[in-house]
C-alpha cells in the first residue's frame, strides 16, 4: 500500500514548508589574473582582559585601604582623596563597567542560565565588597564606589530629609533590587545597567535620555547626599542588611560618647542616631498591640504580594524582547493592529513559527509567573519587616550611626571631641617619638 | 540581672549565627559562580545571520559614534562592477559620484582590480553602522558586507543599549576569546 | 547665619530645585527607548524603500498563478527541469525528487552530495549536476556513469540537453561546458577572448543559467553584466541583450537574472534574485510584461526583500516552461513549485 | 580644610572664602555656557542634519527623471560633502565641548565646596526638647510613608491585574485554545446541520406555528444581497451565510435578535476562475457549500473554489484559492471544523486525474496543515467530524468510499466500499452507527470502529429500497428517516435497517429533514414546513408557510428556527427567547 507512505511524505514536506534554508555554501570570489591580493578583513581585537583583574586587585587593594582609613586612621581628607582616585579610576579610566552593582545581575544570570558563566574578576566584583562590609560595614560605599563617589563630590549644601521621608523613599531600592534580579533571572535585561545615570558621565557619552537623569541626579546630590545611594541602589540594599551584622563598623566617637551633641547634625545622609528617651507608659501599651498586628500582618503582605506578583506576570513578561515580540506578532496576525514593525518583519524574515513563538513566550510568561511570585512576597516582606522594625523601640545610649545607613564616609568624626582629644594624643605621642 | 544577660548572649548568638550564614551565602553563591567553568570574559557581537541592517545600531549605541560598524569579507565578495552595496539602487551612472553612492557617510571605497572587477572596503573611521549597505548586499550581492561590533570602540557595556532595543535579538554575548561572528569563508 | 531671612529663601529655591530635577529625571526615565521601540531614527538618507523600488504598473502582469503549490520534499530545492511526460524532476537536499503532474511524488533519487542542476533527455535519461560533475540516470533512477569531475573550483550551476549535446554551466570557472551524450569535452564556449569579441562570463555569485533556444543557438546568462548572451554550438557570441536596472524592464542587482527559460515561441521568461521577479521578454530582448512580482511571490512582498540573509541566499528562484506555454516556478524559500498561467486578454 | 580654617588668622578665610566663591560663579557660568553648547550642537544633529539630508534625497530623486547637468551634479556633490564634513565636526565639538563642560563642572563643584567649607558654621546642636516625642512622632511618620507606599504599590497593581492584560496571545491560549469545544459546538449550530451535522437540535422549545403570510410567529425577516443554496449557522446571537454571484463572493453576519446586517465580507474572485468561467448547475448555483464557524473565525468556500476567512468582527483573516474544482453539478460540499482548522472535502474530476483532495487548513492562516490525495471523482456531500470511542474521526462519503481519516493528521482510519454513482446526501452518525446514501439505491450502516477496509467486516447493514438523491437523513436514536426529494419520508429502524413505515408527502424538497424536541421538520421548496413526530408511526403535527421557496435546510437557535428563502432570511421564534443557549 503507497498511499500512508506518501501521506507521511506530503506532511514532511508541509512541515519544512516555512523553515530557511540553512546550510549555505560560499561561492569561490574571481581569480584575479594580476597579482591583486585578497586583503584579509580586520576586526580589531578586544582589550586585553588583563584588566579585569588589574581591576580587581585595584578594587581588593581600595577596599583595604578604605578599611584602613575609616575605621583606623579616621581621616576624612584621606577617605576623600582615595574616593576621588576610585571616581577617576573605575570610574573614568576603566568606564565604569562592570561595576559591583552591576555585578549582581550577572551572578543572578550565572545562576539561571545554563548557557552563561562570569569571569572570575565580575565574581570578585560582585563578592569582595560584600564581604568587606560583612566584616567592616559600608567602606565600600565609603569610600571605592565610583557612583558613590560623584554623589559624594557633588554634595556642596547638604539639606535634612525628613525621617518619614526617608523611610519611604527606601522602599525603591528595594524594588528596583526585585526587578533587577528577576529581570537579569528570566534574561530579559540588565535593568540596572541599562538605567545607570551615571555611567554615561564617566564615559562622556550616553544615551542623551540617561544623561539628563544623571545630571537631575547630580543636581539633587547636591542638597540632598547621594540620592542614588539611598534610595535606588539595588545593591546598597545588600550591603545595608550586612552591615547591620558587621564585625567592625563606624563609630562616631574614638572612645565613649560624652553626650555633646555636637555630631548631630554631622551627617549629611541623616544616619546618625540619637540616644533614645523611655516611652511613656501608654505608649508602650500601643506599641505592644500594634507589633502584635504587624507580626500577623507580615505574613499576609508576603502571601498578598506574592498572589499580585503572579497576577502580574503578563507585565513583568512584557520586559523580555521574546515576549513582547510574540504579542506583537499575535497582534499582527489576528489583524488587531495596522503595519508590521521592524522586530515582527525581522522575526518573519528569520522564519520561525508564530506557535513556536507563543510556545517560547507563554512558557516565559509562566516563569514570569513564578519570579514574579517571588518578586511580590519580597516586596510584602521587605514592607512588613520595614513596619515591624519601625514599631520596635530600640535602645541607645549614645550617639551612634545606624550601621544600617551609615555610608561611611567618615564626615562625622571631626565632629566629636573626643577625635580631636585622640588627634592631639597622637600628635604628641608623635612629638614623644 | 541574669535575665537580661541571658537575653544579651541570645542576641548575640543569634547575630553570630546570621552573619555565618551571610559569609557562607556569599560564599556558596561565589563559588557556584566560579564552578560553572568559562573563565573568559564576554563581549557583544551580532550574528550575521539574524542581522536585518534596521538602522538602530547606528543611533542606540551609547557611544556618540556607534562601535558597530560594517565589516567586509573579501572572500566571500564577488568584486562585481555594479555593487548594490556601493551603488544607490537607481543610479545616474555606474561612477563613484557622490550622487551614486548609497552610503549616506561616504564610507565604502571603490577600487579598481582589473577587468571587470573592483574592490571594495569600508573605512572604518566613517562608518556609522547604518546597514544601508548591508541590506542591498544580502538582497543582491553575496552577503559580504554585514555589522560587527568593533571591539577597539565597544566600550562594552553590562547591559548593551543597541542590544536592548535590537528587534531581531541579533545581539548576543560572546566570549572575548572569539570576539567576532565573521560570515565564513568555507573555501579558503 | 548672618541672614535669617536669605536661608529662608535659600530653603525654598533648593526645594523648587530638586523637584524640578527629580520630575525632569523621571521624565527623561520614561523617555528612553530601552527597547528600541522608537526606531533608530535616522533621517531619509538611510532608507533603503524595498517597497518604492520594487514597484511597477500591475497592469503589466500578464500571468496569474493557478492551483496550490506542489511542495518539493526539500528544506532546500535548487532547480527544476521539466520530462516530456509532464513529470518534474526536482533537485535539492542530496536528492532529486520526480513528481507526477499534480505533485505526487513518484521517484526519490539518491545522491551522495547536494545537486545544484538537472536535466532530462528526450530520451529520459536524467542529467544532475553535482558541484563539480555531471552524473547520468537512467530512466529508472539508476546511475549510468559519473563524468569526469572538473576541479575544487568548480561550482556547476546549470545544465542543458540538447539533441546530441549537454551544456554545462560551470559557474565556479565562469565557462559553458559543451559535452557529447558520452561525457566526451568538446569545447569550452564563453572564455574571455578579446579576438572573438567575447568579453567572458563575470559570474560573482552561484547563479549561472543558460539554455538551448528554439532558434538552435545557446543562451548563457552573464550575471555580472546582467544580460543574456547567445553563442552557436560552435561558441561564437552572436549578439546579447539586458540592461542594469531596478526598473521593472531592467535586471537589477550586481548579477543578475539568476535563472531563466525559453517559451516555446523563442520568447524568454527570466527570474531574478534579491528582488524577485519573473518576467517575459520578446525574442529580441524587450521587455513585455510580468509574470509574478515580489508581492506574488514571496510572502510579505517586497519588503520583505532585504531583510533576511537566507532569503536572500536561497532566493535564485528556478522557471521552466512546458510545450504549452506554462510556467513553473520553482519556490526556493517556500520550496514548492507554483504554476503561472498566461492570462486572458482583455 | 577645616583645620587650614582654624590655624589662620580671621581674614585669610574670609578672602578665601569670596575667591573660591566668584571661582564658582565663573565656573558655573563657563558650565552653563558650555552645557549650552553642547545642547545646540545636539539639536544641531538631530534637527538640522536630517533636514539637510532629506534635501539631499529629493535632490537625487529630481535628477533621476532626466539627464543631469553638471552644475546639478555639482550641487549634489556639494551638499553631500557638506553634510559629512558637517558631521564629524558635530562628532569633534560634542566631543571637545563635553570635555570643556566637564573641566567646568569639576572647577564649579571644587569652588563651591571650598566656599562651603570655608563658610561652614560650627557645629552647634539643635535644642530639641523632647528627644523621646521626637523620636515617637518620626517612627509614626515613617510607618505612614510605608503605609503610603504599600498603597500606592498595591494601587497600581491592583490597578494592572484588573485592566486587560497585554499577552493577548497567551489569553487566547488560555481560555481555551482558539477555537470552540467540540462540547461548546454542541449548544450551537456552527455548521451545515448544525452539530455532527446530523440535523438534530438540543434546543426543545422549537417554534411549530408560523405564517408568512401574516407574519404570525416570525421574529424578523431580512433581504440576503445574493443568492446562494447553502444554509444559515449559528454562533449565540450571530448568524452567518453567504451568497455569490460571478463577479462577487460575499458573507453576511447577521444579529439573530433584530436581523441587523452586521457586516459583509468579501471574497475575492480568484483570476483563474473568473477565467474558467465555471456554470454550475442552477439547483447548486454558485454558492452551495454551507459556512462553518469555530468559535472565533467562519469560513466559507464557494463554487470557483476560493475559500476565506472572516473574523467574527467582519475582517478578512485570509483567503486563497484552492484551485478551481472541477465538479460536473458545480462543487458543493460544505465545510467543517475541526479545533483550528477548517476541513474542506475537495473531490472532483473523474477520478482518473488523482484532483481529489481532502484538506485541512490552519483556521488562522489558510496554511494547508495537511491533505490527503484521494483517488476519487467529484462528490456533493459534506465532511462530518464525530466522536467516535473518545476518538474524532473525520467521516466522508464517496464514490464509492466511506472514508474515516483522523482529523489530526489526516491518517486513514478506515474505509469501506460500499457507495456509487454521484453521492451527494452527506452522512450522519447515530446511534454508534455511520449513516450513508447511495442515491436511487440504498443506505447502509457502518460500524465505524474498524482499521483499514472494513467492507468486508463493520458493514451492519444496508437498506437498499431506495435513498434520497438529494436530502441527508436524520435520525432520533431509535429510527431514521429518508427524505426523497419528491417527497417520500422512509422511516427504518436504526438497529437492523428494517423499514418501519412510508409515507409520501407529495411536494418536491432539497432541504434535509432535521429533528427538535422529538418532532421531524420536512421543508419543502415552496416553502411548507411539515412537521410531523418522531416515531414508529407518521404522525403529522401541522404544516407552516413561509411564502416564499426554499432550498437551503433550516438551521435551529434556542428557540429560533432560521430558514433561508430564495431572498430572504427569516427568524421564527418568540421576540424574547429563554435566554442564551449558554
Amino acid at each position: 500500500m503507497v498511499r500512508p507512505r506518501l501521506i507521511l511524505v506530503a506532511l514532511a514536506a508541509l512541515l519544512v514548508v516555512g523553515v530557511a534554508a540553512l546550510g549555505l555554501e560560499r561561492f569561490p570570489p574571481p581569480e584575479f589574473e594580476t597579482d591583486y591580493v585578497r586583503p584579509t578583513t580586520t576586526a580589531p581585537n578586544p582589550p586585553q582582559g588583563l584588566w579585569e583583574y588589574v581591576d580587581a586587585g585595584v578594587l581588593a587593594v581600595t577596599l583595604v585601604l578604605a578599611t584602613v582609613l575609616i575605621l583606623r586612621t579616621r581621616n576624612r581628607k584621606l577617605i576623600f582623596a582615595l574616593m576621588l582616585f576610585c571616581l577617576a579610576y573605575f570610574g573614568f579610566f576603566r568606564n565604569g563597567c562592570v561595576c559591583p552593582i552591576g555585578a549582581v545581575q550577572n551572578v543572578t544570570l550565572t545562576i539561571f542560565d545554563p548557557g552563561y558563566a562570569i569571569p572570575l574578576a565580575v565574581l570578585v566584583f560582585f563578592a569582595l565588597p560584600l564581604v568587606f562590609t560583612l566584616f567592616f560595614g559600608r567602606v565600600f560605599c565609603g569610600a571605592v564606589c565610583p557612583l558613590g563617589a560623584i554623589q559624594d563630590a557633588v554634595l556642596i549644601h547638604p539639606v535634612r530629609v525628613p525621617r518619614w521621608l526617608e523611610s519611604g523613599l527606601r522602599l525603591i531600592a528595594y524594588l528596583y533590587l526585585g526587578a533587577g534580579v528577576l529581570f537579569a533571572a528570566m534574561g530579559a535585561m540588565f535593568v540596572i545597567c541599562r538605567y545607570d545615570p551615571f555611567v554615561g558621565f564617566f564615559r562622556l557619552s550616553g544615551n542623551w535620555e540617561m544623561l539628563v537623569v544623571g545630571a537631575c541626579l547630580l543636581l539633587i546630590g547636591m542638597f540632598v547626599g547621594r540620592p542614588y545611594c539611598r534610595f535606588l541602589c539595588p545593591y546598597g540594599v545588600i550591603l545595608r542588611q550586612l552591615s547591620r551584622l558587621s564585625r567592625w563598623r563606624v563609630t562616631i566617637t574614638p572612645t565613649d560618647c560624652i553626650q555633646c551633641h555636637l555630631c548631630e547634625d554631622a551627617c549629611p545622609f541623616g544616619a546618625i542616631r540619637k540616644p533614645t528617651e523611655p516611652w511613656p507608659n501608654k505608649e508602650y501599651q500601643v506599641a505592644r498591640r500594634r507589633l502584635a498586628f504587624l507580626l500577623v500582618l507580615l505574613p499576609v503582605l508576603i502571601g498578598a504580594g506574592g498572589w499580585a506578583g503572579y497576577e502580574l506576570r503578563q507585565w513583568l513578561a512584557m520586559v523580555h524582547p521574546e515576549v513582547r515580540l510574540a504579542q506583537r506578532i499575535y497582534l499582527e496576525e489576528n489583524a488587531l493592529v495596522e503595519g508590521t514593525i521592524d522586530a515582527s518583519d525581522a522575526f518573519r524574515a528569520l522564519g520561525r513559527s508564530s506557535d513556536e513563538l507563543y510556545a517560547a513566550a507563554t512558557q516565559l510568561r509562566d516563569r514570569f509567573g513564578i519570579g514574579g511570585a517571588l518578586l511580590g512576597a519580597f516586596v510584602g516582606c521587605v514592607i512588613g519587616g520595614k513596619l515591624l522594625s519601625l514599631s520596635v523601640k530600640r535602645r541607645r545610649t549614645d550617639y551612634e550611626p545606624d550601621p544600617a545607613s551609615c555610608l561611611a564616609c567618615g564626615r562625622c568624626y571631626r565632629y566629636c571631641p573626643k577625635e580631636h582629644e585622640r588627634l592631639k594624643r597622637g600628635r604628641e605621642g608623635l612629638v614623644r617619638h | 540581672m541574669p535575665q537580661r544577660n541571658d537575653d544579651v548572649t541570645r542576641r548575640r548568638l543569634l547575630r553570630d549565627g546570621l552573619w555565618g550564614a551571610c559569609l557562607a551565602g556569599i560564599g556558596g553563591v561565589a563559588g557556584f559562580a566560579a564552578h560553572k567553568g568559562q573563565k573568559v570574559d564576554w563581549l557583544w557581537q551580532i550574528d550575521p545571520y539574524k542581522c536585518i541592517a534596521c538602522g538602530n545600531c547606528a543611533t542606540h549605541c551609547v557611544l556618540e559614534e556607534s562601535a558597530v560598524k560594517c565589516t567586509h569579507v573579501y572572500g566571500i565578495c564577488g568584486y562585481c562592477e555594479i555593487c548594490f552595496g556601493f551603488f544607490d539602487p537607481e543610479p545616474l551612472a555606474i561612477n563613484e559620484g557622490a550622487e551614486n553612492q548609497m552610503c549616506p557617510t561616504g564610507a565604502i571605497e571603490r577600487k579598481f582590480v582589473e577587468e571587470p572587477y573592483y574592490e571594495y572596503s569600508i573605512s572604518k573611521s566613517l562608518c556609522n553602522g547604518c546597514g544601508k549597505c548591508v541590506k542591498g548586499c544580502n538582497a543582491f550581492g553575496n552577503g559580504s558586507l554585514f555589522l560587527q561590533v568593533q571591539h577597539d570602540r565597544c566600550v562594552n557595556c553590562n547591559q548593551c543599549a543597541i542590544a536592548a532595543a535590537c528587534p531581531s535579538q541579533a545581539f548576543r554575548r560572546v566570549p572575548a576569546d572569539q570576539p567576532y561572528l565573521l560570515k565564513s569563508v568555507d573555501h579558503v | 547665619m548672618t541672614q535669617r531671612q536669605g536661608k529662608m529663601d535659600s530653603g525654598v529655591i533648593i526645594t523648587v530645585l530638586i523637584c524640578t530635577a527629580l520630575l525632569v529625571a523621571i521624565g527623561a526615565v520614561l523617555l528612553v527607548d530601552a527597547t528600541g521601540r522608537r526606531g533608530s531614527g535616522l533621517s531619509r538618507v538611510y532608507e533603503l524603500d524595498a517597497v518604492r523600488l520594487a514597484s511597477f504598473d500591475p497592469n503589466l502582469i500578464l500571468y496569474h498563478e493557478v492551483g496550490p503549490p506542489i511542495a518539493t520534499g526539500f528544506e532546500r530545492s535548487r532547480a527544476l527541469a521539466l520530462g516530456a511526460n509532464g513529470r518534474f524532476y526536482i533537485a535539492g537536499d542530496k536528492a532529486v525528487h520526480v513528481l507526477r503532474d499534480k505533485g505526487t511524488l513518484e521517484q526519490v533519487i539518491r545522491l551522495a552530495s547536494e545537486p545544484h542542476c538537472v536535466a532530462v533527455s528526450a530520451e529520459g535519461r536524467l542529467y544532475v549536476g553535482l558541484r563539480d560533475h555531471v552524473a547520468v540516470f537512467d530512466e529508472a533512477g539508476q546511475r549510468i556513469v559519473s563524468w569526469e569531475p572538473l576541479g575544487e573550483r568548480s561550482f556547476l550551476s546549470s545544465i542543458v540537453v540538447a539533441r546530441d549535446d549537454v551544456f554545462v554551466a560551470d559557474a565556479g570557472h565562469a565557462v559553458v561546458l559543451r559535452y557529447d551524450k558520452t561525457g566526451q569535452l568538446i569545447r569550452r564556449i564563453g572564455e574571455k577572448d578579446p579576438d572573438r569579441d567575447i568579453p567572458g562570463f563575470i559570474v560573482p555569485s552561484p547563479y549561472f543559467d543558460l539554455a538551448v533556444a528554439p532558434d538552435g543557438l545557446l543562451r548563457v546568462v552573464n550575471p555580472g553584466r546582467t544580460r543574456i548572451e547567445a553563442y552557436t554550438f560552435r561558441g561564437d557570441l552572436e549578439f546579447f541583450w539586458g540592461q542594469n536596472s531596478i526598473r521593472i524592464e531592467g535586471f537589477c542587482g550586481c548579477c543578475n537574472p539568476a535563472n531563466f527559460a525559453m517559451l516555446p515561441d523563442g520568447r524568454y521568461v527570466t527570474a531574478e534574485k534579491g528582488l524577485i521577479r519573473v518576467k517575459i521578454y520578446d525574442a529580441d530582448g524587450v521587455f513585455e510584461g510580468v509574470v509574478a512580482g515580489p508581492d506574488e511571490l514571496v510572502v510579505g512582498g517586497a519588503a520583505r526583500v532585504f531583510l533576511s540573509v537566507e532569503d536572500a541566499e536561497a532566493s535564485g528562484f528556478d522557471v521552466a516552461v512546458d510545450p504549452d506555454g506554462r510556467i513553473f516556478v520553482l519556490d526556493t524559500i517556500e520550496n514548492t513549485v507554483r504554476l503561472f498561467v498566461e492570462r486572458e486578454k482583455g | 580644610m577645616a583645620d587650614l580654617s582654624q590655624q589662620t588668622s580671621a581674614d585669610e578665610p574670609r578672602v578665601a572664602y569670596q575667591t573660591a566663591r566668584t571661582t564658582a560663579k565663573v565656573a558655573g557660568t563657563f558650565a552653563i555656557v558650555f552645557l549650552a553648547l553642547f545642547v545646540s550642537n545636539f539639536i544641531g544633529t538631530s534637527v538640522i542634519a536630517p533636514l539637510r539630508e532629506n534635501r539631499l534625497v529629493e535632490m537625487k530623486a529630481e535628477l533621476r527623471g532626466g539627464d543631469p547637468t553638471e552644475e546639478q551634479l555639482a550641487d549634489i556633490r556639494q551638499l553631500d560633502l557638506q553634510i559629512r564634513r558637517n558631521r564629524m565636526w558635530r562628532l569633534d565639538f560634542a566631543h571637545k565641548s563635553g570635555y570643556a563642560l566637564l573641566v567646568s563642572v569639576v572647577l564649579f563643584l571644587v569652588a563651591g565646596k571650598l566656599a562651603r567649607v570655608l563658610n561652614e558654621p560650627p557645629p552647634r546642636p539643635r535644642s530639641i526638647p523632647d528627644v523621646g516625642a521626637e523620636q515617637i512622632r518620626e517612627a509614626r511618620g515613617s510607618r505612614w510613608t510605608v503605609v503610603a507606599g504599600l498603597v500606592t504599590l498595591g494601587g497600581v497593581a491592583a490597578l494592572l491585574i484588573t485592566s486587560a492584560a497585554p499577552l493577548a496571545f497567551v489569553e487566547a491560549k488560555e481560555t481555551g485554545p482558539s477555537y470552540a469545544s467540540m462540547e461548546e459546538k454542541r449548544l450551537q449550530w456552527h455548521r451545515f446541520r448544525g452539530p455532527d451535522g446530523g440535523g438534530v437540535s438540543v434546543f426543545t422549545n422549537i417554534p411549530t406555528e408560523w405564517d408568512g403570510a401574516t407574519g404570525k410567529g416570525i421574529l424578523w425577516k431580512t433581504a440576503v444581497p445574493l443568492p446562494g443554496n447553502n444554509s444559515p449557522v449559528i454562533w449565540n446571537d450571530r448568524i452567518f451565510l453567504c451568497g455569490a454571484t460571478e463577479q462577487k463572493q460575499e458573507v453576511y453576519c447577521y444579529d439573530a435578535n433584530a436581523g441587523r446586517l452586521l457586516w459583509t465580507g468579501d471574497v475575492p474572485v480568484s483570476p483563474a476562475a473568473t477565467q474558467a468561467r465555471i456554470d454550475p448547475m442552477e439547483d447548486t448555483g454558485r454558492s452551495a457549500s454551507t459556512m462553518a464557524t469555530d468559535g472565533k473565525r467562519v469560513y466559507a468556500i464557494f463554487v470557483t473554489g476560493d475559500i476565506a476567512a472572516f473574523d467574527f468582527h467582519g475582517r478578512r483573516l485570509w483567503h486563497k484559492s484552492l484551485g478551481v474544482p472541477e465538479s460536473a453539478y458545480g462543487y458543493a460540499s460544505s465545510l467543517e471544523t475541526y479545533q483550528d482548522r477548517v476541513i474542506v472535502q475537495y473531490d472532483q474530476g473523474d477520478g482518473s486525474e488523482d484532483l481529489s483532495r481532502l484538506y485541512a487548513l490552519d483556521g488562522t492562516s489558510g496554511r494547508i496543515v495537511w491533505e490527503v490525495k484521494r483517488e476519487v471523482p467529484n462528490s456533493w456531500t459534506s465532511p462530518i467530524v464525530v466522536e467516535i470511542e473518545g476518538r474524532p474521526q473525520l467521516i466522508t462519503l464517496t464514490d464509492p468510499w466511506a472514508l474515516a481519516n483522523d482529523p489530526a493528521d489526516g491518517a486513514e482510519i478506515w474505509r469501506a466500499d460500499c457507495l456509487g454513482g454521484d453521492v451527494a446526501p452527506s452522512p450522519i452518525y447515530a446511534g454508534g452507527l455511520v449513516l450513508a446514501i447511495e442515491p436511487y439505491s440504498h443506505l447502509v450502516a457502518i460500524r465505524p470502529t474498524g482499521q483499514g477496509d472494513v467492507t468486508e467486516t463493520h458493514i451492519a447493514w444496508t437498506m437498499d429500497e431506495g435513498g434520497p438523491d438529494i436530502c441527508c437523513p436524520v435520525a432520533d436514536g431509535q429510527h431514521v428517516y429518508l427524505l426523497e426529494s419528491h417527497g417520500l419520508i422512509l422511516c427504518c429502524r436504526l438497529a437492523d435497517g428494517e423499514k418501519v413505515y412510508e409515507q409520501d408527502l407529495r411536494d418536491n424538497f432539497t432541504a434535509s429533514p432535521s429533528l427538535a424536541a422529538g418532532r421531524l421538520y420536512f421543508l419543502s421548496m415552496d416553502g411548507v414546513m411539515t412537521i410531523a413526530e418522531a416515531g414508529p408511526e407518521y404522525k403529522e403535527l401541522g404544516k407552516s408557510e413561509l411564502g416564499e421557496k426554499c432550498h437551503a435546510s433550516p438551521a435551529f437557535g434556542n428557540g429560533r428556527l432560521y430558514i433561508r428563502g430564495l431572498e430572504n432570511l427569516y427568524c421564527i421564534g418568540e421576540p424574547v427567547a429563554g435566554g442564551r443557549a449558554d
